[in-house]
């Protein structure tokens, strides 16, 4: 079988997956969720063996032409490519086992895996796809399978809010992402991904304007700041989801586009720099906001967040002066700053899938109990969880020697080389992350069960622990980029590391930041059923949570005060304007000569003979030349 | 005798007039009838009117092939028959006809003698079928008068009405005075025409052909721009043209229904006609006088009509005062036909789409009016869509066609009488055509309205009577006689055939 | 009769409406109304299939019929290009949904009911395979009357009122297009409507600039409140609130393309240079008026159908910025997107009444949680809902995608204002959905489901909503299907070396 | 000669046709309008119509006016019961008068100018003098005319009957 | 000077105004009626002078016909006020406005 076929099959085995789901397995939830764990097996398996035996195409078949317009569908399987496959492949494959046993009992099982399939769909659509319009096109449908499964308990007012914001917010970034397309269309005459970066590398100007419309679409999808604020919210659906889409692809989806779209950026410096600034922004904000959480969920959607800015600050920093040597046969991109965002995004995905597959393992095994302070106590009820956590925890706070450790080493390195003030805001968004990450994990797993649900806590079946363990092994083992063999050599041989005083200096930093935080926290929390920090300093939690509140409050207010007063004054102005006073005033007027009209038949003869007398002086003067 | 006398005399070919010959021999039949009939027997006579006219029609149709008397003037010069001209007998026939239908239902709820309205209607009818073909201002004004004369009698039938009474001395008064002018101009035409000392001149004055050849001699001539624009006046006020129609709803409502149908279609027809023959014929070398002066009315026309129409409750005034729209659209062909041949066919395309419409129409009403003939009023209306389907969906496609919707024969009336205007140029007659059907839509559709949208009606409480009148069975001759209007409507609209091929190749 | 295919279509629901109007018993007159919405669908779906790949520059199935009005150039020619049919298809498979529903309806005097609608699936087809720019505006008519009737006789609240008001708007409409049309058949001096020797005459020597201007203001504005181009589109959301579900599926979904197929496939092609000077206009009156000003009025809405028929008037802004981009891209974006809403607007006014008959409500803020209920509605109706907001996948996002790309060369500045749409639609469509279907019933809400249970869709909606659902999908994977022929059509009637047709005398 | 009786005959046709309009009294107004039909009838003789003098005297001073007598007697035997004329009338006469004035004033100065070339008619027969010329027009040329106008004649006459006569049976005048 | 065709179409005209004038200001419906008779007259007067002027015959046999009309008018005309006159007690015509608006 040709590797385009098994592409073919890939891409297209979920969307199958899902109509068959839809139109004939609706009320066989068992059947719809084994038909799509099946299917998501054969996309990992079709992923990874894509990747692995280093099949490189690229095809492209003509969909839509009309006029000098053409729409090209394709696809692209470079080494970017397939590192992406295989992460979404590995990451959906566990999810969907673990949504077996977590959403066994759940009465809409075939919706939920006909959205998962939906999603895989979508998601392999925007990994494969050769040019732009093809992603956006994808890019729109993932944001779809986000919103019915984030609407998953629908009966839930917060879901259906949630799902509405997460799908507007994403089409406020979609705005921006659609006309960096149509303006990338004319300014270089193709969005082909590879024609694009030989017209750059040719030597066409880039306006800086492009790639910053094109970031908007990462800045909806990736929630950076200010459009982060649907990615808490999204915490609604069920966890698996919030682990496969929310944490490990969909959101990262922006990432990968920006590495697609790189040589744009190469060749527009300041458009960089705003990427890097908001990165960074996001990095810190994200880290404070997680500080004051006592959702499990939403605590990992923060720190989802948080490193979401890593990557986009990663990306943004752009490349480092001394380039490494290295193969460059198959490159298609150039900078380090890409290749350690997707470095980052590819040990985080793992990683924070794990912890996402954790607390769900938790809430599972609590009850659906999802508030930090009413747990306790339960590293000993849920031992696997507890040991895959951990695994997940030390690597997101860069305990050295897991994955995380070496992907944000690369990031702290790159920005130390290029940007000191992003260099401290990273550094000390690590710090933070340190810090909220062991508050969690201490408040969870330690101390005595603070509520029945957590005494009561057990742990799930196989098929929950399962995908944790393959998870822990990925996120210890997922930084050593060695171990991928030279498949993904495009990517990891840009990565930067550190040589020399440089690494020295970097691993001090890195390990310094994570004793900082994590002893900060195993100061700070003993498991306890308030927050230490409320606690102890009420200010400074106060002005944190005011500091999450702020855009939520900023956004409800625009919503509910701007838009829709602003919207309801049109409408009245319409109401009272065009339909009153013009169409129902021209109405009435003509009414009124109507009624005039008439009342000049008055019934008497003589007014009548008036009209004649009157008609024949017209007339007369008409003859008389008089009027001509 | 003299031999041009004997000349003058052989030239009196009655073989050319025989539909009227016929017609007029029909109604002194029914005269004869009465006389002689035993009294139980008068019922038949109706009967036979209609039965009599329809064979005539039919007769007169089989004999159309001969067209031994188109293009040929008869009767020393008084008649000029033409295609139009047997197109107009055709029509007044079928007026005719549906008239005295519509008497027979509405004559059967007044206790009033019948036969003569019978007679009077086909003298009528001939009368006007000579008018149309008349070539010659002394067979033109008795024809005229006899159509006029003929109408008051019919205006004022329902003695028994003072409405129809007052109606009858209205249209009186002010056709006289119409008359007068009318015949003043005639007159001054005449003389001017017949001044040997001006070029052209002829002694047979009163001949069109003379008339136009001598027009046509002397272009800036006062006198007979009065003479014209006073002709023009006197067929004004028979076509319903402002400012001459202002007597239309007071006589419209007060006459009886088919009365009114009469003069809503023939005698404004029969005004249309002659009104085609005075421009195309006779005064087209005075169209810079004509001209504007028919364009004035045929502004003033549509917007007066549509606009007074609007507010109107009386079915009857309401119908009256579109049909003063309906006039001013005809106008702007018959302005348009100046230039544009195809205008003509336009005129009469309309004037049989409106015919049907128009009878449709009044058909229905004839069956929803009480015994008071005058007060018909839209509430009358209410759920006749529900209470008698037929009659509903006859009387819309009536006014659909009035409105001149789609897919209807009075919607192609119009678009021949737009496209002729466009042609012609004469962009403002056009705009204010389209601003008329626009407002016309409005009450129109009141109309449809109240028989269709609205099924509530007042309760009529104890001791109170239902104030809306009775409305009479449809009986198979009316049934089948707007069945084949409202048919004859829609077919029109979608298959004009060798009707509007014929209309529109002229 | 395979070569009579296109007048079948036409003539099958006028026989099967003649039928069931002679009176036939309900059952058979629902037997006589499928065949009479099947037999198009098919028809439309043969044709489809048939139609030669590539081609569509030409007219394929062409035939001529006359019906009498040859003398003015006008014949009945039926045929379809690569523009005409997609929309031929898509009226052939709204009707068939809206005719089903319809049939299932269980509407009062429901045999007056279908046979309207057939009356309007019969214009409906006609209108979109005429070649004949006359009988193309004919069958609109012809479909656009019935819809008055339905909304004024079967409508929901405030009926009269809206009848009323679409008809005035609509008749003007329609006069103004009307009288554009003619003055493109006079001024081109082919005297003649067929389309294809308009084309074929104006390519060798056009209509000057001046008139050009006028005639497509004409057009433009005629078209415009056909198909509610701001600020004269406030009959639509009135009498789309107001109108029977079926009537307004067939006229929201179908009808109101009329107006834009006409700019598409005759005005801007025939006068080029009058495009080129209203395109600016027209698009700002199209992106501040139908996009954000509607949109945001579609946003304060409270109604669900209220809703829907402003999202309609707000789609409609994306079309006209198509068409003001007087390029190939622009109009096929525009096609396309007229058949993808047609589809979506149709599906969700379809739904729109079955929430209806459970929520016994259209006001948003009752209801809540209907999911619960009735999970299958909710799958339609989100999906219809993605549908209209552009989600790709589904047909809409086609030509949203084309004419975006098509209005960034004509002025980015106004693209950047209609991308913003996509962000205004996607709030209302998912607020409407979430307000209806999710979180928990309201009191209000409560209490009716207590009432009366609701039952999830049924089959009698189900059938139509999948057809319409069907197509959807097909032509939102498959888009080929209906752009390789458009494309060839465009390349003939838009090439991409300007200017379309020379020009004298400029 | 025949000028002094021009002028005569204008003034008496004239003035009585005023007083037609002006008198109070409608028996009055009726004699009135019969002495200015006696008024043209003499002018007609001045234009050799002698024919159409005599019938005017019969039919229309004879028989018409005579029927209009009749009919004034029959029903409007108050005599002038006029109401005194309201101001607007007043005002809206006078203005009606004013541009009859004006009309004819016009008439006389633009139809004058083209009507002056006449020759006076020379002494060969004068038209209209002879009752067999009439005959002989009639009864060729306008014979179809004659004929319309004997129908004109019955359905008046069916007309007159149908409003007036008391029929058996039907409803009547209370 | 002699009397030429000027003279008799001025008083024609000038009958022709005074009976115009006359329907415009009279309120009794007879009288009207005999007003619109003086028009017709009037016009009688200048057809009879124009067909002597001109020498042509045709204007005398005009003048026939109008004589009839006239009598025709003149009888159904007296039925119609006759008739109205019986049921409504009164000619007066701004009495007899039943018809309007």
């Amino acid at each position: 079988m040709s590797a385009h076929c098994i592409a073919l099959i890939t891409l297209l085995a979920p969307l199958a997956s899902a109509a068959i789901i839809a139109l004939f397995l609706r009320r066989q939830g068992t059947l719809a969720a084994t038909l799509s764990t099946l299917t998501a097996a054969l996309i990992a398996a079709g992923g990874l063996s894509l990747a692995f035996t280093g099949a490189r195409f690229d095809g492209t078949v003509d969909w839509l032409t009309l006029g000098n317009f053409t729409l090209l569908l394709g696809i692209k399987f470079d080494d970017l490519a397939a590192l992406m496959i295989s992460v979404v492949g590995v990451v959906g494959l566990c999810v969907h086992v673990f949504s077996l046993g977590y959403m066994h009992d759940d009465a809409a099982k075939a919706r939920y895996f006909g959205g998962l399939s939906i999603f895989m769909f979508s998601m392999l659509g925007i990994v494969l796809a050769d040019n732009l319009f093809m992603i956006f096109i994808f890019w729109e449908l993932v944001g779809f399978s986000s919103y019915i499964l984030i609407n998953h308990y629908y009966e839930r007012q917060s879901a259906a809010d949630a799902s509405k914001k997460a799908f507007i917010v994403n089409r406020v970034g979609d705005f921006g992402f659609l006309l960096g397309i149509i303006a990338c269309y004319y300014a270089f005459g193709t969005v082909n991904l590879a024609e694009i970066t030989d017209k750059v590398q040719g030597g066409t100007a880039v306006a800086a304007m492009i790639p910053l419309l094109l970031f908007c679409g990462a800045v909806g999808k990736s929630a950076q700041v200010p459009l982060h604020v649907w990615l808490p919210d999204a915490m609604e659906g069920p966890t698996p989801v919030s682990a496969l889409i929310h944490a490990a692809t969909m959101v990262a989806a922006g990432i990968f586009m920006l590495c697609r779209i790189e040589p744009l950026f190469a060749a527009a410096p300041v458009a960089l720099t705003v990427v890097m600034w908001v990165g960074a922004i996001t990095a810190l904000y994200a880290a404070l906001c997680a500080i004051t959480q006592s959702d499990i969920k939403k605590v990992l959607a923060y720190s989802t967040l948080s490193q979401l800015g890593y990557m986009v600050a990663a990306f943004g920093l752009g490349r480092l002066d001394i380039l490494p040597e290295g193969e460059t046969g198959k490159l298609t991109f150039i900078t380090a700053g890409a290749a350690a965002a997707m470095f980052h995004l590819t040990t985080h995905a793992f990683f924070k899938a794990l912890m996402f597959l954790g607390s769900g393992s938790v809430i599972h095994g609590c009850h659906h109990e999802q508030d930090i302070f009413k747990m306790g106590g339960l590293a000993k009820k849920m031992k696997w969880t507890f040991i895959t956590f951990t695994i997940g925890v030390l690597a997101i706070i860069g305990m050295p020697g897991l994955a995380g450790f070496f992907s944000k080493d690369a990031i702290l390195y790159l920005a130390m080389e290029n940007n000191t003030p992003v260099f401290i805001i990273l550094a000390f968004s690590a710090v933070l992350t340190a810090f909220y990450m062991t508050r969690l994990w201490r408040l969870v797993f330690f101390g005595a069960p603070r509520s029945d649900a957590a005494s009561h806590a057990h742990e799930g079946g196989f098929s929950l622990v399962l995908p944790l363990i393959v998870l822990a092994i990925l996120s210890a083992a997922g930084g050593y980029t060695a171990l991928y063999g030279n498949v993904f050599d495009a990517v990891w041989s840009q990565i930067p590391v550190a040589h020399g005083s440089a690494h020295t200096t970097i691993l001090i930093v890195s390990v310094a930041v994570m004793v900082l935080g994590a002893g900060f926290a195993f100061l700070l929390y003993k498991p306890a059923s308030t927050d230490a920090l409320a606690a102890k300093s009420p200010g400074l939690f106060a002005l944190l949570a005011l500091l999450k509140e702020s855009f939520d409050a900023a956004y409800n207010w625009y919503v509910a005060k701007v838009q829709q007063r602003f919207a309801m004054l049109v409408e009245f102005l319409e109401r009272i304007f065009l339909s009153g006073l013009i169409i129902r005033g021209l109405a009435g007027v003509v009414g009124l000569v109507g009624l005039g009209a008439r009342a000049l038949h008055v019934g008497s003869l003589h007014a009548y003979v008036y009209w004649f007398l009157f008609g024949a002086a017209i007339l007369w003067a008409f003859a008389g030349g008089w009027l001509n | 005798m003299s031999p041009e006398l004997i000349h003058a005399a052989a030239d009196n070919r009655w073989a050319a007039i025989a539909p009227e010959i016929s017609l007029g021999c029909l109604a002194l039949f029914l005269l004869v009838l009465e006389v002689f009939l035993p009294k139980k027997k008068h019922v038949i006579i109706p009967t036979l009117a209609i039965v009599g006219q329809i064979g005539l029609l039919i007769g007169f149709l089989w004999n159309l092939r001969d067209a031994s008397f188109v293009a040929h003037e008869t009767f020393n010069g008084l008649l000029r028959h033409t295609q139009e001209g047997q197109f107009m007998r055709v029509f007044f026939m079928l007026s005719s006809i549906l008239v005295s239908i519509l008497g027979v239902i509405a004559l059967a709820k007044q206790k009033m003698p019948k036969i003569e309205f019978f007679h009077i209607v086909m003298v009528v009818s001939a009368a006007m079928m000579l008018l149309t073909q008349s070539n010659h201002f002394v067979l033109f004004f008795v024809a005229l008068e006899t159509v006029t004369v003929g109408f008051y009698i019919l205006v004022s039938y329902f003695r028994s009405s003072p409405l129809s009474l007052e109606a009858g001395l209205k249209y009186l008064i002010t056709g006289a005075l119409s008359s007068g002018i009318l015949l003043f101009g005639i007159v001054l035409l005449y003389g001017v025409a017949g001044n040997p000392t001006l070029p052209g001149s002829s002694a047979e004055s009163m001949n069109f052909n003379a008339l136009r050849v001598f027009l046509e001699a002397n272009p800036e001539n006062f006198l007979a721009s009065v003479g014209i624009v006073f002709v023009l006046a006197g067929v004004a006020f028979k076509i319903g043209a402002v400012p001459f129609q202002i007597w239309i709803p007071d006589v419209y409502q007060g006459a009886p229904t088919p009365v009114t149908a009469f003069l809503a279609v023939a005698s404004k027809a029969a005004g249309f006609g002659v009104l085609l023959i005075l421009t195309q014929r006779v005064f087209p070398s005075y169209s810079d006088l004509t001209t504007p002066v028919l364009s004035a009315m045929a502004i003033a026309t549509i917007l007066f009509g549509n606009l007074a129409a609007l507010t109107q409750h009386n079915v009857k005034r309401l119908i009256g005062l579109s049909g003063v729209s309906h006039a001013g659209y005809l106008l702007i062909a018959v302005i348009a036909a100046n230039t544009q041949p195809l205008a003509i066919g336009a005129v009469y395309f309309y004037l049989f789409a409106y015919l049907l419409a128009s009878f449709a129409v009044f058909g229905v009403m004839t069956h929803i009016a009480g015994p008071n003939d005058a007060d018909q009023d839209l509430e009358h209306y209410t759920g006749l869509a529900k209470t008698h389907p037929f009659l509903g969906a006859v009387l819309a496609i009536g006014i659909g066609s009035l409105a001149g919707i789609p897919p209807l024969a009075g919607f192609m009336g119009k678009l021949f009488i737009f496209i002729a205007a466009f042609k012609a140029g004469l962009y403002t007659l056009l705009a204010v055509a389209i601003i008329g059907v626009v407002v016309s839509i409005y009450y129109y559709f009141g109309w449809i309205k109240a028989a269709y949208f609205e099924t509530w009606s007042a309760p009529v409480l104890d001791g109170e009577t239902d104030t809306r009148p009775t409305r009479t069975p449809v009986g198979l001759m009316a049934g089948v006689t707007l069945a084949s209007l409202a048919a004859a409507t829609i077919v029109l609209g979608f298959y004009q055939g060798a009707l509007g091929q014929w209309l529109l190749t002229k | 009769m395979f070569s009579h295919l296109l007048l079948l279509s036409i003539a099958a629901p006028l026989a099967a409406a003649a039928v069931i109007s002679a009176g036939l018993p309900t059952r058979a007159a629902k037997f006589v109304a499928t065949l009479g919405f099947a037999l198009p669908a098919l028809i439309a779906l043969h044709v489809w299939y048939h139609f030669p790949a590539g081609v569509g520059a030409n007219y394929e199935f062409i035939q001529s019929y006359h019906t009498g009005l040859q003398a003015l150039g006008i014949k009945l020619t039926l045929g379809l290009n690569g523009i005409a049919l997609p929309l031929y298809v898509l009226a052939g498979l709204v009707g068939l949904a809206a005719g089903l529903y319809a049939i299932q309806s269980g509407a009062e005097r429901l045999k007056t009911y279908l046979a309207l609608l057939l009356i309007m699936q019969a214009g409906l087809m006609g209108a979109f395979s005429s070649v004949d720019i006359f009988f193309f505006y004919f069958f609109h008519e012809l479909a656009l009357i019935p819809t008055f009737i339905m909304v004024g006789v079967w409508g929901g609240k405030d009926r009269g009122y809206a009848a009323m008001k679409m008809t005035i708007y609509l008749t003007v409409g329609a006069m103004l297009s009307l009288l554009g049309l003619i003055a493109i058949y006079y001024k081109s001096g082919a005297e003649n409507f067929d389309l294809i020797t308009l084309r074929q005459t104006l390519l060798e020597d056009g209509i000057i600039a001046g008139t050009q201007n006028h005639i497509f203001g004409l057009l433009m504005f005629g078209f415009g409140i056909l198909v509610s181009l701001w600020p004269l589109h406030t009959w639509a959301p009135l009498g789309y609130g107001a109108a029977p579900s079926s009537a307004a599926m067939l006229h929201a979904g179908v009808l109101k393309k009329f107006g834009l197929y006409g700019l598409v496939q005759i005005a801007v092609p025939l006068l080029p240079l009058g495009a080129t000077h209203w395109a600016m206009p027209l698009a700002w009156l199209a992106v501040v008026g139908n996009l954000i000003v509607i949109g945001l009025i579609t946003i304060a809405q409270r109604d669900l159908k209220q809703m829907v028929g402003y999202s309609s008037v707000m789609h409609m802004g994306y079309a006209f910025l198509g068409v003001a981009t007087l390029s190939a891209v622009g109009a096929g974006g525009v096609v396309l997107m007229m058949v993808a809403h047609g589809f979506s607007v149709a599906l969700l006014f379809l739904l729109s009444t079955s929430v209806y008959h459970r929520t016994q409500t259209f006001d948003l803020t009752e209801m809540g949680g209907l999911v619960q209920k009735a999970p299958v509605l909710a799958a339609f109706f989100v999906t219809a809902t993605m549908a209209s907001i552009g989600l790709p996948g589904l047909a809409n996002f086609w030509g949203e995608l084309t004419i975006f790309v098509a209005a960034w060369k004509f002025s980015p500045l106004l693209t950047v204002l209609a991308v913003s749409g996509v962000v205004i639609s996607a709030i209302y469509g998912l607020r409407a959905a979430a307000r209806v279907f999710f979180g928990q019933p309201t009191e209000a809400f409560a209490k009716v489901i207590a009432e009366k249970p609701p039952v999830d869709l049924r089959w009698s909606e189900k059938i139509p909503a999948l057809i319409l659902l069907a197509a959807l999908f097909f032509i939102g994977f498959w888009p080929k299907s209906l752009s390789v022929p458009l494309n060839a059509a465009l390349e003939e009637v838009y090439p991409s070396k300007a200017p379309v047709i020379t020009i004298v005398g400029q | 000669m025949s000028d002094i009786f021009f002028y005569l005959f204008a003034a008496l046709t004239a003035g009585s046709a005023l007083a037609v309009v002006f008198t109070k009294n409608t028996v009055a107004s009726a004699l009135s309008l019969l002495v200015s039909l006696v008024g043209v009838s003499a002018l007609f003789i001045l234009l050799d119509a002698f024919l159409l003098a005599a019938l005017m005297v019969f039919v229309y001073a004879g028989a018409v006016v005579a029927l209009f007598l009749f009919i004034v007697m029959l029903i409007d035997s108050h005599g002038g019961d006029r109401k005194p004329f309201k101001k607007a009338t007043l005002v809206s006469g006078f203005l009606a008068f004013a541009l009859l004035v004006l009309g004819l004033a016009s008439f006389a100065k633009r139809g004058a100018q083209e009507v002056i070339a006449f020759d006076a008619p020379s002494a060969s027969v004068p038209v209209g003098a002879s009752l067999r010329a009439y005959g002989e027009q009639l009864f060729t040329t306008y014979l179809l005319p004659v004929q319309i106008v004997g129908f004109l004649l019955l359905i008046a006459m069916l007309g007159v009957i149908v409003l007036s006569k008391k029929f058996e049976g039907m409803e009547d005048v209370k | 000077m002699t009397v030429g065709l000027n003279e008799y179409l001025y008083l024609s005209a000038v009958l022709f105004a005074i009976g115009f004038f006359g329907v415009l200001l009279r309120k009794n419906t007879l009288v009207i009626y005999m007003c619109l008779e003086l028009m017709l007259v009037a016009s009688t007067v200048a057809l009879v002078a124009f067909s002597h002027f001109n020498r042509t015959m045709d204007g005398n046999v005009f003048v026939f016909f109008i004589l009839t009309v006239a009598a025709a008018e003149v009888a159904v005309g007296l039925a119609i006020i006759v008739a109205l006159f019986r049921r409504r007690q009164t000619i007066q015509v701004e009495e007899l406005n039943a018809l309007k608006n």
